[in-house]
C-alpha cells in the first residue's frame, strides 16, 4: 500500500485516470477491471480504482473523489443508467472528459459525457431469441433465467428476446425466474422448473452463460442430456460456455465482450487530443453456435 | 387511622400463571391514612397482588375500587394518574440513565419545551438529599449500589403527591438509618391522609410502622389484623401457616457458628479504589460479618476476594498460599464462592430453569466436557427446592418467573450446591421470608459445622448477631474494628458503626 | 494499520481525562467514536495530499447524507433496543414512488410529501405490530423489507428519470454551496439530537432500552413510544429516498441495497450498543462520517483491484475498530 | 415426570414458530402444488420436491446451526457467507491449481472456515468489539479474500470426492441431507450431550452472572463462533460441490440473512440465552420450502419478495400468543 500516493501530477506527465466499476460479481466484470487495469499499465496510465460494491452512491461519491483529485479522465461503468445527471454535470465543469463503459447512461444532456463504449443489451437478446427460433422451427416450450431483478442487462437481454420471439406465435415462454447471475442459483431455479413442467421444456434461455451451465447441471442431474434433449442458449461468451459447447452442452452463446480497456484508452485518448467522438462506439458483439466452438475457443482471452 | 374509609379495596381477584394460582381470590382494603403492612412467605402472592392493585398486570378476574369507585389501570402510567404511586420489588428502574434522570423520568422539568436539564440535576440532587443519601445524581444508576438504586425508587414514588403509596419489599437492602429515614417520611405522608401498603419480610418493621397486617398465603388472604393485637409468634404462624409450636421453633432456630482457629482464607491488604487496604482472615468452620453503613466497603470486599472485580493490590491466600482470583473461575477453583448482592444483574439467569440455575456453578466448575446429567440435576436442584422452601410448581419453571424471595433462595441454592470452601453472602437473605430466613441462617450454621469459612454480609445487624461469631466493621473502606465471641453484640456492632468504638 | 505515536499520546490524553474524571464513563464510548474520526483524518490528511480541501469535506457530506439520514432513525430505534432491516429497501421504494409519480405528472412536492407519509406510516405500522403481538423486531422489519423491495420492484423495475423543473433545480443545488440532501441531513441530525437529549419522549426511549418491563412499570408508555420510534425510522428512510432522488435526479427500486447494514454498522461504530439503552446522535454522525472516509480514501489508496479493495476496506473498518476499543480501554470489567 | 412434559413442551415452544411455517407450507402445498410430495425412487436414489427443499435447503441449515449458537451466546455472525466463499475458494484452488488430494482440500476449507470463526471468536470474546461490527470486517474482506484466491473467476473442478459432497447419495439419499443431520446431530450432541449448551444460554442471558458462577464465557463466546465459521466452510463445500466449482463473487451472498431469519424463526432470541438447533433446521426448510413453492407456481421475481414479507409476518402472527389472546378476546 505504500505507492499510494501519486507523485505530484504536476511534475510527472502521467496520466491519471479514474475507474468506477460496480463490483466483482463475475468473471464477466473480473475480466472487464483487468482489461482496463493491464490496458493502463500498457500506457503508462496512473490507473484510480474504486470498486462500488454494487451501490450507484459509492459510484457518485468515487467520481466525487476523483474530481477532487483533478484527474485526466473518468471511466465509468455505470451501476444503473439513471441518476447521473448531477454527478456527470460536475465532471463537465471540471473539464473532466467521462467515457462510459458497459452500459448507458440516461441524461437529457448528452454531451455530459464523451461517449458509450459497450454492446446492445437488447440486440443480444435479439440475438440470442433469432437464434433459437431458427433451431426450433419457430415453435417451442421455453423457460427462461433472468438476471438480478431490476439490473439493466436483465430488463434489455428479456425485452430484446421477446421481441425476437414475438414474431414466432409457437414459441412461448412457459415460466421465467430469476437465477440472480450466478451457477448456483441457475442451477437451483431450473431444477425447479424440470419438476414443475415434467421435462416438457424444449429450450433454455439464459440471460447470462454462468446461470445457463447451473441450468446444464440440473438438466444432467435429471437424467436428461442439455443441448440435445434441451437447447440452450445464452449471453456473455465466457471461456466456459465455449468448453460446454465443446462438449456438445450448450448450444449457443452471444458474445458481450468485456475486454473493453483498448477501446476505453482510445477513446480517453482522443477525447483528451480534442475530438469528438461518437455517442456510441457499439461493441459487435457475434452469435457463436457449436459448429464454431471449437475452432474459436482458442482465441477466446476470458 | 380512625378514618374508616377504605381508600383502595380489591374484591376477589384472580391470576393464574401456568402451573400457579398466584391469586386466588385475593380481598384487600387500604384505609386512607393507613400504613398497612402485606406479610406472606416467598411466593404467597404479594408482589402479584400489588401488580394487580397498579395496572402491571390484569388479573384474570376480581376487582380494584379506589375511594369506592371502580377502576381498571392498564398500565402503572394510569394507576399513577389515579393516584397510586408504587414501587415494585425488583429495583424496576432504568439502569443505564443517570440516578438524576430516574427519579425525574415522564415529569422532568421543562423549559420551552425541552427538558431542563440541569433543574433535573438540582430537584434529584433535592430529593436524594430529603432521604439522606449521598450520591452522584449524574452516575448511571446500574453503576450505584443496590441500596441507593432503592432509595432512588423510593424517592421517585414519594415525589408524587398521591393518595396510595405501595412499597414492595422497599427495606431488603436498606440499613437501619435509612430505613428509619424512610419510615418517618411514611409516617408522614400516611398522617396527612395517604394510604400506604407496605411489605417486608422484616417482622419488627411491621411493628415499627404499621397499623393493620393482611397476611397472604397461597395466593389468598389469610387474616386482617391490627398489628397491636396480633402477637409476632402468632404472624409467623399465620404466615407459614403452621402451629404456634412449630413458629416457635423456627424463630429461635438460630445457630450461632463456632470457628476453629484454622485460617482458609487469609486477605491482606486488599484494595480497590478508594476501597481498602482490607486484611482478614476467614476460619474454617467459622462465620464472619461484615457490617458497616451503606458504600462501606462490604460489597467491594467480598467482590475482591471472588475475583469478581480485580484488586489493585494486595494477596488473597488460600491454605497459606497465595492464590489468583481473577476471573472469578479462578477463585471458584480454588473453592471460594460468591453469592452477590445484585440478584438481578449478577445472578440469577432469568431465562434458564431453576434446575439449571442450580446446577450452574457445579457445571460451570466441572467444566464442558462432563457434563451432569438431566437426572441428577433435577435430583440437586429438588433438594434445595425442598429444604429451601422454593415456591415453584417444579424445577423446570425459568427463573425469572419466581417470586424476587424465590429468585434469591434459587441463587443461593446454586452457591450452596457447589459447596465451596469458603463462601462470601453478600445480602444472602434479601427479600426472603421469616421462615426461609430463619432456615438459611440454619444452613450457615450448617455449614460452618462441615467447616466451611463463611463471609456473610448483611444490613440487618440482628442477623449479623445471631449468625456470625466474629464481625468485622467497615467504615469508609477501612476496617473500623473487630469483635469477636461474646462481644459480638448488636450494640457493640452499632456503636462500632458509628464510630464510637475503639479496635476490639 | 500503521500505528502513529501521535495516536498513543492521543490515546493517553484520553486515558488520562478519564482518571481525572472529566470523561464520565457513558461519555467514553462517544469519545472513543470521535477520536478514532479525528485520527483518521488526520492519517488520510498525511497520507494524501490534497485532502485537507473544502471539497474533501463536501463530498464527504454529500456523498453520506442519505446514509445520515437513515442513520439518525436508526439510532433512535437500537437505542430503543430494536432494529429495523426495512430502511434500505424503504429508501429504494421512496425513490422509485417519487420519480413514478413525478413521472405520471406529479409535482414533486406533493410527491416527496405521499415518500414521507408512506414511510413514516410503514414505520408506524411495523412497529404497532412489534408492540401489539410482541413480535421479535428483527422479523417484521425484515418482512418489511421484503415488501417495500418487491413493491418498489413493481412500481417499476427500470429506473426513471425525474424530469420536472423544480426538481432539476434542486438537484443542481447538489453541486452547489449548500447542497439539499446536505442541508436534510444536518437539521435533521441536530433535531434527532435536541429529541434525543432533551425531550421527555428521547429520554423514555433510552429508558425502553434499558429494559422494557422496567421502563413500563416506571410509566413509560411503551406502545407510543415504540411506534413513533419506528416512525421516525421509517420517516428518515423515506427522507434518505428524497435525499437520493436529489442527488441522482432519478428513481431506482434498488437504491438503498443493503444501507440498513451499513447503517446499523455505522450506528453501531458510532458507539450505540446493539443491545440499547445508550448512545448518542454524536456518535452516530462520527460514525457515518467514519463510514464516509473509509469510501474517500479508499479511490487514493491506489488499489486497483476489487478484492484488494475489498480486503483493505475491511482491513481499514477492523483498524478502526480495534482503536476505538483501545481509546474505550477495557469498560465493567 | 408432569415437570419434565412441561420441559418438552418449552423446548418444542421454542421451535414452535418455525414448526408452523414448515407446517403451513406443507399444507399449501398439499392443497395447491400436484406433485409436491411424489416421492419416486429413481436409479435406487429418493428424488422429489421434497428431496429438493430438504437437499437444498441443507446449506442455510448449517448456516443457521451455527448462527443459532452465536446469537445464543448474544451475538451474531455477519461474516458466514464470505466464509462460505473462502472455504469453497479454498478447496477449489486446492484441488484444481494445486492438485492437492480432494482429502486435503476438505481438511484446508474446514480449518480455514475454523480460523474465520476464530477471527470473529477473537474480536468479539477478546477485544470486545460488537459482534455485528467485528463480523462485518470478515463479511467484506473475507470475500475480497475469497476473490483474492479464485482471481474472480469460477474456479471449476471436476474430482469424484469434492463431487459427491453435494451430488453423491447413501443408501440413496442425497448426501447434503445426510451431512445438514449429521451437523444438527452433532450440534445436538455437543449442546445437550455436554454442558456446552447450558454454558451457551447463560452467558446469552445473563453474561455478568455467568461468569460469577465461574462460566468461561469469553471461551464460550470463542467457541460458538467457531463452530459457526466451521459449519459455514461446510456450507461452502456444499454449495462449490454443487455447481462443481467454487464461484468466490456468489457463493453464500446474502445468505446471512436467511441463516439469521432461520435461526429466529426457529426461537431463538436475537437477545441471547435460549435457542434450539432443531428450530433453526425446521427453520432453514421453511426458508427452502417457500423459495421453492414460489418457483413451482411461478411466482413472478419482483412479488417474489412480498409474497416472502406475508409468510414471515403469517408465521410470527399464528404462533404469537399475544395474537391468540387478542383474537380470543373478539
Ligand atoms: N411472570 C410470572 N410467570 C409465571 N409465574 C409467576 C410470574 N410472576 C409470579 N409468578 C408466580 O406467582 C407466585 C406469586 O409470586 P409473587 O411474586 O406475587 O410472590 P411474593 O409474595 O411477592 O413473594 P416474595 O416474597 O418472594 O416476593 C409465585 O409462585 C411465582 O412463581
Ligand atoms: N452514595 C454513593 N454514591 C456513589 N457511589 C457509592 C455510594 N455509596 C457507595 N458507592 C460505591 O460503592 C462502593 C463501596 O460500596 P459497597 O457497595 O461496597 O458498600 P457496601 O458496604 O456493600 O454497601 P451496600 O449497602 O451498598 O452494599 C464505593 O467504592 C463507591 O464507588
Ligand atoms: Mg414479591
Ligand atoms: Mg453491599
Amino acid at each position: 500500500k505504500e505507492q499510494t500516493a501519486a507523485p505530484d501530477a504536476v511534475g510527472t506527465k502521467r496520466l491519471v485516470v479514474g475507474f468506477s466499476q460496480i463490483g466483482a460479481e463475475s468473471a464477466w466484470r473480473t475480466a472487464e477491471t483487468e482489461s482496463i487495469r493491464s490496458e493502463a499499465a500498457a500506457r503508462g496510465v496512473d490507473l484510480k480504482f474504486s470498486d462500488a460494491q454494487q451501490k450507484q452512491e459509492n459510484q457518485i461519491r468515487a467520481l466525487r473523489t476523483f474530481i477532487s483529485q483533478k484527474v485526466d479522465a473518468i471511466i465509468l461503468a455505470p451501476v444503473v443508467e439513471t441518476g447521473w445527471e448531477p454527478v456527470l454535470r460536475e465532471a463537465k465543469r471540471a473539464s473532466i472528459p467521462v467515457v462510459l463503459v458497459d452500459r448507458g447512461v440516461d441524461v437529457e444532456d448528452d454531451s455530459l459525457y464523451t461517449t458509450l463504449i459497450a454492446s446492445d443489451f437488447v440486440e443480444e437478446g435479439r440475438m440470442a431469441g433469432r437464434w433459437l427460433a431458427e433451431r426450433l422451427g419457430g415453435a417451442g416450450r421455453i423457460v427462461e433465467l433472468q438476471g438480478t431483478p431490476g439490473s439493466a442487462p436483465a430488463i434489455d437481454r428479456k425485452r430484446g428476446f421477446e421481441e425476437a420471439i414475438a414474431e414466432f406465435p409457437g414459441m412461448t415462454i412457459v415460466r421465467s425466474q430469476s437465477g440472480d447471475f450466478t451457477r448456483a442459483k441457475g442451477k437451483e431455479v431450473m431444477e425447479a422448473f424440470l419438476k414443475a413442467e415434467r421435462q416438457k421444456i424444449d429450450a433454455v434461455y439464459a440471460h447470462n452463460d454462468d446461470m445457463a451451465l447451473g441450468a446444464i447441471q440440473a438438466i444432467e442431474e435429471a437424467g436428461l442430456k442439455p443441448g440435445t434433449d434441451v437447447i440452450l442458449v445464452s449471453i456473455d461468451g465466457v471461456r466456459a460456455a465455449f468448453e460446454a459447447m465443446v462438449e456438445g452442452k450448450l448450444n449457443c452463446t452471444v458474445e458481450c465482450n468485456p475486454l473493453l480497456g483498448p477501446a476505453a484508452f482510445d477513446a480517453v485518448m482522443r477525447a483528451l487530443a480534442g475530438e469528438t467522438l461518437p455517442k456510441w462506439i457499439k461493441v459487435e458483439d457475434r452469435v457463436f453456435d457449436q459448429s464454431v466452438a471449437a475452432e474459436v475457443i482458442g482465441t477466446r482471452q476470458y | 387511622m380512625v378514618d374508616a374509609l377504605p381508600l383502595l379495596e380489591a374484591r376477589g381477584l384472580v391470576k393464574v400463571y401456568p402451573g400457579v394460582r398466584a391469586l386466588d381470590g385475593a380481598d384487600f382494603t387500604l384505609r386512607a391514612g393507613e400504613v398497612h403492612a402485606l406479610m406472606g412467605e416467598n411466593g404467597a402472592g404479594k408482589s402479584t397482588l400489588i401488580k394487580a392493585l397498579t395496572g402491571a398486570l390484569a388479573p384474570d378476574a376480581g376487582e380494584v375500587r379506589l375511594g369506592g369507585r371502580v377502576i381498571r389501570p392498564r398500565s402503572p402510567v394510569e394507576a399513577q394518574r389515579l393516584g397510586i404511586s408504587t414501587v415494585y420489588q425488583e429495583v424496576n428502574l432504568a439502569p443505564n440513565l443517570s440516578l438524576a434522570e430516574n427519579l425525574l423520568l415522564g415529569r422532568q422539568p421543562r423549559r420551552l419545551g425541552l427538558i431542563d436539564r440541569r433543574a433535573v440535576r438540582r430537584r434529584a440532587e433535592a430529593i436524594m438529599a430529603g432521604l439522606g443519601v449521598r450520591a452522584d445524581v449524574g452516575r448511571p444508576l446500574g453503576s450505584l449500589p443496590i441500596a441507593v438504586q432503592q432509595m432512588a425508587a423510593i424517592g421517585r414514588a414519594l415525589d408524587l403527591d398521591a393518595r396510595v403509596l405501595v412499597l414492595d419489599e422497599p427495606t431488603s437492602s436498606l440499613d437501619a438509618e435509612e430505613t428509619a429515614r424512610l419510615f418517618g417520611a411514611v409516617r408522614s405522608l400516611a398522617a396527612r391522609g395517604m394510604g400506604v401498603v407496605f411489605i417486608t419480610h422484616f417482622i419488627g418493621q411491621v411493628y415499627e410502622v404499621c397499623a393493620r397486617v393482611t397476611v397472604m398465603r397461597g395466593g389468598r388472604v389469610v387474616a386482617v389484623r391490627d398489628a397491636g393485637g396480633l402477637p409476632r409468634l402468632e404472624l409467623v404462624a399465620l404466615m407459614l401457616g403452621v402451629s404456634m409450636e412449630e413458629a416457635r421453633a423456627i424463630e429461635r432456630a438460630h445457630a450461632r457458628a463456632g470457628s476453629s482457629a484454622e485460617v482458609a482464607l487469609r486477605a491482606r491488604g486488599l484494595r480497590r479504589g478508594r476501597v481498602g487496604p482490607i486484611d482478614l482472615d476467614l476460619r474454617r468452620g467459622g462465620a464472619l460479618g461484615l457490617a458497616g453503613l451503606l458504600g462501606s466497603g462490604r460489597t467491594e470486599t467480598a467482590r475482591m476476594i471472588a475475583g469478581a472485580d480485580r484488586h489493585e493490590s494486595g494477596r488473597v491466600e488460600i491454605d497459606g498460599r497465595s492464590v489468583p482470583t481473577s476471573p472469578p473461575r479462578r477463585a471458584i477453583a480454588a473453592g471460594v464462592a460468591l453469592c452477590p448482592e445484585d440478584r438481578k444483574a449478577e445472578a440469577i439467569v432469568p431465562g434458564l430453569s431453576v434446575r439449571e440455575n442450580i446446577a450452574l456453578a457445579v457445571q460451570a466448575r466441572q467444566g464442558w466436557w462432563r457434563p451432569i446429567g438431566r437426572r441428577a440435576q433435577r435430583n440437586l436442584a429438588e433438594r434445595f427446592v425442598r429444604s429451601l422452601r422454593i415456591a415453584t410448581p417444579g424445577v423446570e419453571k425459568p427463573a425469572g418467573e419466581l417470586s424476587g424471595g424465590n429468585q434469591q433462595k434459587v441463587v443461593l441454592a446454586r452457591w450452596l450446591a457447589a459447596e465451596p470452601r469458603v463462601l462470601l453472602l453478600d445480602e444472602p437473605t434479601r427479600g426472603i421470608d421469616v421462615g426461609a430466613k430463619a432456615e438459611i441462617e440454619r444452613l450457615v450454621g450448617d455449614l460452618c459445622a462441615r467447616g466451611v469459612a463463611v463471609l456473610f454480609i448483611s444490613s440487618e445487624v440482628e442477623e449479623v448477631g445471631r449468625v456470625c461469631d466474629r464481625v468485622l466493621v467497615l467504615r469508609d473502606g477501612r476496617a473500623a474494628g473487630e469483635l469477636s465471641g461474646e462481644g459480638v453484640t448488636v450494640a457493640a456492632v452499632m456503636r462500632l458503626i458509628a464510630g464510637e468504638g475503639e479496635r476490639a | 494499520m500503521v500505528q502513529r505515536p501521535g495516536r498513543f499520546r492521543f490515546l493517553r490524553a484520553l486515558r488520562d481525562l478519564r482518571v481525572h474524571g472529566l470523561l464520565s464513563p457513558q461519555d467514553v464510548p462517544l469519545a472513543a467514536t470521535v477520536g478514532v474520526l479525528l485520527a483518521l483524518f488526520a492519517a488520510c490528511a498525511i497520507a494524501f495530499p490534497g485532502f485537507l480541501s473544502p471539497g474533501v469535506a463536501r463530498n464527504l457530506l454529500v456523498g453520506n447524507a442519505a446514509l445520515g439520514l437513515v442513520c439518525i432513525g436508526m439510532t433512535f430505534v437500537i437505542i430503543s433496543g430494536g432494529i429495523d432491516l426495512s430502511v434500505g429497501a424503504a429508501i429504494g421504494f421512496s425513490s422509485i414512488l417519487i420519480a413514478s409519480l413525478v413521472q405520471q405528472g406529479w409535482h414533486p412536492m406533493p410527491a416527496f410529501g405521499l415518500a414521507l407519509t408512506v414511510g413514516a406510516a410503514g414505520g408506524a405500522t411495523m412497529g404497532t405490530l412489534i408492540h401489539r403481538f410482541a413480535l421479535p423486531p428483527f422479523l417484521v422489519t425484515l418482512a418489511g423489507m421484503f415488501l417495500y423491495r418487491g413493491g418498489a420492484l413493481m412500481v417499476s423495475e427500470r429506473s426513471i428519470t425525474i424530469r420536472h423543473p423544480l426538481h432539476r433545480t434542486l438537484a443542481e443545488w447538489g453541486s452547489g454551496p449548500v447542497p439539499p440532501a446536505v442541508v436534510m441531513f444536518v437539521v435533521a441530525a441536530g433535531a434527532g439530537f435536541v429529541v434525543a437529549r432533551w425531550t421527555r419522549f428521547g429520554r423514555d426511549v433510552y429508558a425502553l432500552g434499558g429494559g422494557e418491563e422496567s421502563a413500563r412499570l416506571m410509566g413509560v408508555r411503551v406502545a407510543g413510544v415504540k411506534v413513533r420510534v419506528y416512525a421516525i425510522s421509517g420517516l428518515c428512510a423515506a427522507l434518505a429516498g428524497v435525499a437520493m432522488t436529489l442527488a441522482t435526479g432519478a428513481g431506482n427500486a434498488t437504491a438503498g441495497h443493503l444501507a440498513e447494514l451499513d447503517a446499523i454498522a455505522a450506528v453501531v461504530i458510532g458507539g450505540t450498543p446493539l443491545s440499547g439503552g445508550a448512545g448518542s446522535m454524536v456518535g452516530t454522525v462520527a460514525g457515518v462520517l467514519i463510514f464516509g472516509l473509509i469510501q474517500e480514501a479508499m479511490p487514493r489508496a491506489g488499489v486497483t483491484n476489487s478484492w484488494w479493495f475489498r480486503i483493505a476496506v475491511g482491513g481499514l473498518l477492523l483498524g478502526f475498530v480495534l482503536l476505538q476499543r483501545g481509546l474505550e480501554g477495557r469498560r465493567g470489567q | 415426570m408432569r415437570d419434565s412434559a412441561r420441559a418438552a413442551v418449552r423446548a418444542i415452544g421454542r421451535a414452535a414458530p418455525a414448526a408452523a411455517a414448515v407446517g403451513l407450507l406443507l399444507a399449501f402445498n398439499a392443497a395447491f402444488t400436484p406433485g409436491f410430495f411424489d416421492l419416486a425412487v429413481a436409479d435406487g436414489r429418493l428424488a422429489g420436491s421434497l428431496v429438493d427443499v430438504v437437499n437444498r435447503g441443507a446449506v442455510v441449515a448449517l448456516l443457521a446451526l451455527g448462527m443459532a449458537l452465536v446469537i445464543a451466546t448474544g451475538g451474531v455472525d455477519l461474516s458466514v457467507g464470505a466464509v462460505m466463499a473462502i472455504a469453497g475458494a479454498t478447496a477449489a484452488t486446492l484441488v484444481a491449481q494445486h492438485g492437492a488430494s480432494p482429502w486435503a482440500a476438505i481438511a484446508g476449507a474446514l480449518a480455514v472456515g475454523a480460523a474465520a470463526g476464530a477471527f470473529n471468536g477473537a474480536l468479539v470474546a477478546g477485544a470486545g468489539v460488537q459482534p455485528i461490527v467485528a463480523t462485518l470486517v470478515l463479511m467484506v474482506a473475507g470475500r475480497g479474500a475469497a476473490q483474492l484466491l479464485t482471481g474472480g473467476q469460477i474456479v471449476t473442478f471436476n474430482d469424484p470426492v469434492l463431487n459427491f459432497i453435494d451430488g453423491g447419495f447413501v443408501a440413496g439419499v442425497p448426501m447434503p441431507v445426510l451431512i445438514a443431520a449429521g451437523a444438527l446431530a452433532l450440534g445436538l450432541a455437543l449442546t445437550r450431550g455436554t454442558a456446552l449448551g447450558l454454558f451457551v444460554e447463560a452467558t446469552g442471558d445473563n453474561e455478568r452472572a455467568a461468569r460469577l458462577a465461574g462460566v468461561r464465557v469469553r471461551a464460550v463466546k470463542a467457541a460458538a463462533y467457531v463452530l459457526c465459521g466451521v459449519a459455514a466452510s461446510v456450507a461452502g463445500l456444499l454449495a462449490a460441490s454443487d455447481i462443481r466449482a467454487a464461484d468466490a463473487n456468489n457463493a453464500g451472498l446474502y445468505l446471512e440473512l436467511d441463516a439469521i431469519l432461520a435461526a429466529v424463526l426457529g426461537g431463538t432470541a436475537l437477545r441471547g440465552g435460549r435457542f434450539s438447533l432443531v428450530g433453526a433446521v425446521l427453520g432453514a426448510l421453511f426458508i427452502q420450502g417457500l423459495t421453492t413453492t414460489l418457483y413451482l407456481h411461478d411466482v413472478s421475481p419482483n412479488a417474489t419478495l412480498a409474497v416472502k414479507a406475508g409468510a414471515v409476518l403469517a408465521v410470527c402472527l399464528a404462533v404469537s400468543e399475544r395474537v391468540r389472546a387478542w383474537v380470543g378476546r373478539k
